[in-house]
């Protein structure tokens, strides 16, 4: 307990594009309630501080913690382990976090083949051909970076979680909803939900909330937006546009199918679901409008690839969670892991 | 871990036990499933007799068990079985579990270690999926009076009699103008010889006469709804363009009309009819039908002979199809059988040369009411034959056509041969593979027949020709046979050849079959439930199958067939109600987003779309339980009764020794 | 089209016009035809008999050499008895691996090697009628066969049953429907499928001659004007021997031996001396005045069948015919 | 290593053709190896590709689909819905790397106890080729504290 009896608050930044941080400053008005009701302790982002002022502080001291990004290497994996040490409610905060969200789909290939493609492609000018080491001897003694690993993980992969809150990034709607929520709790005027639940977001999925008009599904095809003009109040799955809507826990308004893009999924499963991808593909599947095989597969090569679409933010999650090969590396990588 | 799990392994005699370690699989599961709630696990000589399922009542009742897994036979054959040893000691049927450890585990392998071992896994997965059952009321579904049946002829003749005699309402519906079928088309039937319109005719009448038989002729389904008790069937009635109401069936018209077709149909293509016509003197209906496709005024406009004489003012040219619908509660199909089109064999010469004739042909040309009275002459209608050969399994045992025996070839065979040697004192030759004379009083035939001096020739024929090769031949047909018995090759100058051509499914039954939502075996006959238990049902709750169509059978097989069909029907009326299997899917409507992504996968229309409130909806009532539309929802919001994603997940782990403690594999 | 050409030795002799009028048919149909170099014989009918493993090492070499010559896996044999020969060779290696083995060893002596199933045999009649197909070869027709009467004459070689798969073995009906694309009237000939005698002319003369007899005097019964044979065999005994048969029997029958790519030819509106027509030694000169005689519409289908009297019996139309 | 490779195959089949074909099978003293374990559900339509995941992700080294021939299917035409989800659930396992020979489809009618018994051998014996699959389960969310972490309200 603090001097100002406030509880404390952090805010951790893993493997992540940066904006679920954006999105809590999206919150507008409501980050002065953060601020009145919580002591800030750790957030890079926002002040700064130092990875032994976390160490320093006493376990479970740190009242809520909202933990984005994936696991991706070693540094990642020690902060969730130092953060789940001493925060009392850990929260797996947006997509990455979640369900590996983007980065998890390198899942689908080796480090070797993600370093070869960061520093030796056309993406990148390195004449010298410069790759990282993991450790240096440089002159004041050795220098070492985060081991990166072959297969991104969730959060819940390495530390227990108390709660999950998808979103890629979490609705601002949502982030306030819940804030206010652990607020009133700390008040003893509400109860949290019971561990390991899915706060921020609804029980059905995006169509929920989706205003196009919906009929029985057939598909001859698939399209994709930029090589057509959609229907705007027609269902984007029944013009052959891979929605993810229909498989994705809703809470997000179905902001991208009332602006015309698909659903990519980032809110997750629902209850219902195991494996978001492996539902989608079933839902899908079974409203394609032929009995031929190959006329099927003809249909089939609409989607180009297969993984990207129906696992865009959910890989690490998944039952299989990476490719056979990025799998093998990791084994052989394992022991000095 | 709350469930209290007994676990019940079946020796089977040696049947399991044989293959499989049947007490070290139970001290297994006592042991090491333990941890996921197995309290007790025995092993037994007999599980399914009353003392193995009595040690399973003592357990729940004195141990306390709220779950069973039984470990023996296919649950295909014993489920009942043990659900009922629950339900008697208080256990909801549905918390039982029965895994096959006999069909797919002893009898397929050899390795007893390994069939131990797969067997304890097969166990394990049954324990983990009991786990997540849950207690199940099986529906009950009210069975509607009246049934349905397909077909008018012996097999659906006798049905529709049995059932309407005990009291319920049924419909007979037959494609063709009269009800009688093939029988009708005989003369005699073997191996009595008794004239087959005489035995047949009086049952024809009595179905038309009855007060509870509706019949449908020249009507065909097209089109099947609903499930067993309450099927909602859609019947096409082409138009007679003749008023049943008026018409006293005198036959005036038929008399008058001025044009003659060839009868195809009743009179195999080896006679005519006029173009009204009934396709026979004893058809019921007694009144006739246009057959629009010949008829002079439809095709010119003018004509109308039959309206100018008909004494009733009967007929109507401006009839139309009728759609009709009615409720049934059963359905039997008596669709009979096609005759093998034997100019498919083209050395046989059917279609090329005049005095090659096919069965049917030959029964018309025999038949007292046929176009020739009943003499047995040659194509030209006036020639007595000298000789005639008579070929068998005619499209039968013959891998290039159907691999089966049509049963009835051999019988008919021996028939003909003795109508021709009673009506023309002509030379006749059987050529056959092997004789089948196995039923009633059918060797006594074929011996009554070798005494009768007609000749026996053990062979296949190789061709039917009338190329002759010795002056003998010169004019005649000449059948080319190896003659088995002495080995050696023979040519047989004969007058004509009769055809004993085989039995094939009706060229539609396919078709038929998806209709009423019933399979066809790959010889294309309506698959039965179990070849030897229940040749009569299928695996279609409600549909029941009789006569030919189930495959080839001869009349008396025929006239059981119906009968037994129609006694499964009437103790189905009888029970007023069925259970069923609860297996039914449902939506929890809090979690559907109305993404109608599961509207179209219901082939029953059980899945109806509420726009109002944007939720989909399953109609138990519709429901089949096939699970299509539980896996097809993204939102994972419809679950399935008895087959949900977590009694088969965890079967899965079990299965795979995911569940034992700690995690092996 | 491009295939691999067979032509056999009697091609290149006595049935040098079924040579000639192949390929002269083969251009207008769009078909190409690379023959086999270095080719040689198959081995003919009888030489099988007497000794397998060289006979199959006569056909394999040829195989061998068709591999060779063209990638292109399918070998076109007109002869009825090199198609029959090629295949039951190609067959039999690849049924039995021992013999495929010997037969290799052999060929090794010449630097050879054939691997079983790498061509595909096939008898001019079959590409012609499954690759062409009938609506290709009736667009070609200038001169449509109306008013001839043809008996088809398959023989025997291609009603192997196990060998042949492009017709049916027991009363085939290929060359029947070809024909009638032609414009020609088929008459019923249940003698298509008949062996000719082969060798046996020279064997038992008689009954040589008595088989010449049956097929000939059958197709006469019939009304046929000419017999039309796709194969050298068939064609040399009907033809070359029809005299002798005459003189032997007694008979002074007259039916002409074509071979069906002469006809084809001839419907084709190509000159008859490019089809080797004349070179029959049964003129078929009078036969073939017939063509065009009738006007269009009376030939083709089935001869109808006069009712004697109003008492006869209906009865079935056939199925086989076109 | 010297020992045979025993790989575990999970064969999902239909209530109404496949599972009454391996009773069949059975009942013919037909043998085939005690690699597969089979799970009965009513129709190939009830099949989840998450079931299949599932069964591979826990240890199976193949999955083998079984329904009624297309045309067939005792509920009309589901069977054709699972044909669907199978082409597109293979192009799921191509990308991951899983070999095509693990995941089959195959169409056995109630009566084809025969063909049923020779797939699962030639199946068996094509995984064994393979070798084991034995996908890392890693990363399996570990436990959780029993109740919601209490919250200390400040004084």
């Amino acid at each position: 307990m603090t001097a100002n009896g406030k509880p404390k608050f952090a805010m951790y930044w893993a493997a992540a594009c940066g904006g679920c941080e954006i999105a809590v400053l999206n919150i507008h008005e409501k980050i002065l309630d953060v601020d009145a009701n919580f002591e800030v302790v750790f957030w890079p982002v926002a002040m700064d501080a130092k990875y032994k002022d976390v160490e320093a502080m006493p376990d479970q001291s740190i009242t809520l913690c909202l933990l984005n990004g994936a696991i991706r290497n070693s540094e990642n994996q020690h902060i969730a382990e130092l953060l789940r040490r001493k925060a009392k409610i850990l929260v797996a905060f947006g997509s990455c976090a979640c369900e590996g969200g983007f980065p998890a789909l390198s899942n689908l290939t080796t480090v070797e083949e993600t370093l070869d493609t960061a520093f030796f492609s056309v993406s990148t000018d390195n004449p010298q051909k410069v790759l990282p080491q993991v450790s240096f001897a440089a002159a004041e003694g050795e220098l070492v970076i985060p081991h990166m690993y072959s297969v991104v993980k969730s959060l819940d992969q390495v530390v227990p979680v108390d709660y999950y809150m998808p979103g890629c990034p979490p609705e601002s709607e949502q982030i306030a909803a819940v804030v206010e929520l652990v607020i009133k709790a700390l008040k003893g005027e509400a109860t949290l939900p019971p561990a390991g639940a899915v706060i921020g977001a609804g029980t059905s999925t995006v169509c929920d909330e989706c205003k196009r008009a919906r009929n029985e599904k057939k598909i001859k095809g698939f399209t994709r937006i930029q090589d057509f003009r959609p229907d705007p109040a027609l269902c984007l799955l029944e013009q052959g546009i891979l929605c993810n809507g229909p498989a994705t826990r809703n809470g997000c308004t179905a902001r991208c199918p009332t602006a015309g893009v698909p659903c990519i999924g980032c809110y997750g499963p629902t209850d219902g679901a195991r494996d978001f991808g492996a539902r989608l593909m079933s839902a899908v599947a079974s409203v394609i409008d032929s009995n031929d095989p190959q006329e099927i597969e003809r249909i089939l090569d609409g989607i180009p690839d297969v993984v990207g679409s129906f696992y865009h933010t959910n890989l690490a999650g998944s039952l299989l969670k990476a490719s056979k090969p990025t799998w093998e590396e990791e084994q052989h990588a394992a022991p000095h892991n | 871990m709350t469930e209290k799990i007994g676990v019940y392994i079946c020796h089977c005699g040696s049947n399991i036990a044989g293959t499989v370690d049947c007490p070290e699989v139970s001290r297994w599961a006592a042991e090491a499933l333990k941890a996921r709630g197995v309290v007790v696990a025995r092993d037994y000589k007999f599980m399914c007799s009353s003392l193995g399922q009595e040690l399973i009542e003592k357990d729940i009742k004195e141990l306390g068990l709220t779950r069973v897994v039984v470990g023996a036979c296919s649950p295909h054959l014993h489920e009942p079985t043990f659900r009922g040893a629950c339900g008697r000691a208080g256990l909801n049927p549905y918390l039982c579990e029965m895994v096959s450890l006999r069909e797919q585990v002893s009898w397929v392998h050899t390795d007893k270690a390994a069939a131990t071992a797969k067997a304890k896994a097969v166990v394990s997965g049954g324990v983990e999926r009991v786990i997540h059952h849950e207690p199940l009321e099986s529906l009950r579904v009210p069975i509607h009076p009246a049934t349905l049946i397909v077909g008018g002829g012996i097999a659906g003749i006798q049905a529709a009699l049995e059932i309407a005699d005990s009291g319920t309402p049924v419909y007979l519906v037959e494609r063709e103008p009269s009800i009688g079928g093939h029988m009708a088309q005989f003369d005699k039937t073997f191996p009595t010889l008794d004239c087959s319109a005489c035995i047949l005719t009086p049952k024809m009448v009595t179905v038309g006469a009855h007060p509870n038989i509706t019949m449908l002729t020249y009507a065909e389904v097209t089109n099947v709804d609903g499930f067993v008790g309450n099927f909602a069937v859609t019947i096409r009635q082409k138009p007679r363009y003749v008023k049943a109401d008026l018409c006293n069936g005198c036959a005036v018209c038929e008399e008058k009309c001025p044009k003659k077709v060839v009868d195809e149909v009743f009179e195999a293509g080896l006679g005519y009819r006029k173009v009204i016509y009934r396709p026979f003197a004893q058809a019921v209906p007694k009144y006739p039908v246009i057959d629009r496709e010949n008829c002079t005024f439809f095709l010119k406009g003018t004509c109308k002979a039959c309206e100018k004489f008909c004494p009733t003012g009967a007929i109507d040219f401006e009839q139309k199809e009728e759609i009709i619908t009615i409720q049934v509660g059963n359905i039997i199909l008596a669709t009979g059988f096609d005759l093998f089109d034997a100019r498919r064999i083209p050395q046989f010469g059917l279609g090329r040369l005049p005095n090659v004739f096919s069965s049917l042909e030959f029964e018309r040309l025999c038949n007292a009411a046929g176009p020739t009275n009943g003499r047995v002459v040659m194509r030209d209608g006036v020639t007595t034959p000298r000789a005639v050969g008579i070929v068998h399994c005619v499209g039968s045992r013959d891998k290039h056509y159907n691999n089966y025996c049509s049963s009835i070839c051999c019988m008919q065979s021996l028939k003909f041969a003795h109508l021709v040697e009673e009506r023309t004192g002509a030379t006749v030759y059987n050529f056959y593979i092997d004789m089948r004379t196995p039923a009633k009083g059918y060797d006594e035939f074929y011996q009554r027949l070798l005494e009768e001096g007609v000749i026996f020739i053990r062979g296949r024929v190789a061709e039917v020709t009338d190329v002759p090769q010795r002056p003998e031949e010169e004019g005649r047909l000449v059948v080319q046979v190896e003659d088995t018995l002495i080995g050696q090759q023979r040519r047989i100058p004969l007058d004509m050849v009769i055809l004993s051509a085989g039995l094939e499914p009706r060229h539609d039954a396919k078709q038929v079959a998806k209709m009423f939502g019933i399979s066809c075996s790959a010889d294309g006959w309506y698959i039965e439930k179990h070849p030897k238990l229940d040749p009569i049902a299928t695996m279609t709750e409600g549909i029941y199958i009789a006569g030919v169509a189930q495959g080839p059978k001869d009349i008396p097989a025929s006239v059981a067939q119906g009968a037994a069909a129609a006694a499964r029907v009437m103790g189905r009326i009888q029970q007023k109600e069925i259970a069923l299997e609860p297996v039914r899917a449902s939506i929890d409507e809090t979690r559907c987003s109305g993404c109608r992504i599961c509207n179209n996968m219901c082939p029953f229309n059980a899945i109806l779309y509420h726009a109002d409130k944007a939720v989909s909806e399953v109609n138990p009532a519709l429901c089949q339980g096939c699970g299509t539309c539980v896996a097809a929802c993204p939102a994972g919001a419809i679950s399935g009764t008895v087959f949900s994603d977590q009694q088969v997940l965890s079967q899965l782990e079990g299965l795979l020794l995911r569940n034992l403690q700690p995690a092996t594999v | 089209m491009k295939y691999g050409y067979f032509p056999g030795c009697s091609l290149e002799r006595n049935a040098a016009a079924y040579d000639k009028s192949a390929r002269a048919v083969a251009e207008p149909l769009g078909m190409e035809f690379v023959e086999v170099e270095d080719w040689n014989c198959c081995g003919a009918t009888e030489y099988i008999s007497l000794n397998l493993l060289a006979s199959y090492a006569l056909s394999a070499r040829n195989l061998a050499q068709a591999v060779r010559t063209d990638g292109l896996g399918e070998l076109v044999a007109p002869c009825s008895a090199c198609y029959l020969n090629l295949t039951k060779c190609d067959k039999s290696m690849r049924e039995s691996p021992s013999l495929a083995a010997k037969v290799n060893e052999a060929l090794a002596a010449g630097g050879l090697s054939y691997k079983p199933g790498s061509m595909r045999v096939r008898h001019l009649l079959d590409v012609i009628v499954n690759d062409i197909g009938f609506e290709a070869l009736r667009a070609k027709v200038t001169r449509p066969l109306t008013g001839l009467k043809v008996a088809p004459f398959y023989g025997c070689f291609v009603a192997r049953p196990g060998y042949v798969q492009f017709d049916d073995t027991e009363f085939p009906v290929t060359l029947d429907r070809l024909l009638q694309a032609l414009g020609a009237e088929v008459v019923d000939f249940p003698l298509k499928a008949q062996c000719c005698g082969g060798h046996m002319t020279q064997i038992s003369e008689g009954m040589g001659l008595e088989m010449i007899r049956r097929l000939v005097k059958t197709a006469d019964d019939r009304g046929a004007d000419l017999i039309v044979t796709i194969c050298p065999m068939c064609q040399l005994n009907l033809d070359a021997f029809q005299g002798a048969m005459n003189r032997h029997f007694g008979l002074n029958l007259h039916v002409p031996v074509l071979y069906f790519t002469q006809m084809m030819g001839l419907a084709f509106g190509l000159d008859q001396a490019a089809l080797g027509i004349g070179s029959e030694l049964v003129s078929s000169r009078a036969a073939l005045a017939a063509i065009g005689a009738t006007p269009e519409g009376e030939a083709g289908g089935p001869p109808k069948r006069v009712k004697k009297d109003d008492k006869a019996l209906p009865m079935p139309a056939p199925l086989m015919r076109a | 290593m010297t020992e045979v490779f025993e790989p575990v195959i999970i064969g999902f089949t239909c209530n109404w053709c496949s599972y009454r074909a391996a009773d069949l099978a059975g009942i013919g003293r037909m043998k085939y190896p005690p690699n597969i374990r089979l799970i009965r559900l009513m129709c190939s339509g009830r099949l989840d590709p998450t079931f299949v995941l599932k069964a591979l992700a826990s240890g199976a080294d193949g999955v083998m689909i079984s329904g009624c021939h297309p045309g067939e299917c005792h509920y009309l035409e589901q069977n054709y819905k699972a044909m669907r989800r199978y082409h597109l659930l293979k192009r799921m396992l191509t990308q991951m790397g899983v070999e095509p020979g693990r995941v089959k489809l195959v169409w056995a009618s109630a009566a084809e106890g025969a063909r049923l018994a020779s797939e699962i051998t030639k199946m068996v014996e094509e995984v064994r080729a393979l070798g084991p699959l034995n996908w890392p389960t890693a990363g399996a969310a570990a436990a959780l504290p029993e109740k919601p972490a209490a919250l200390e309200v400040p004084a």
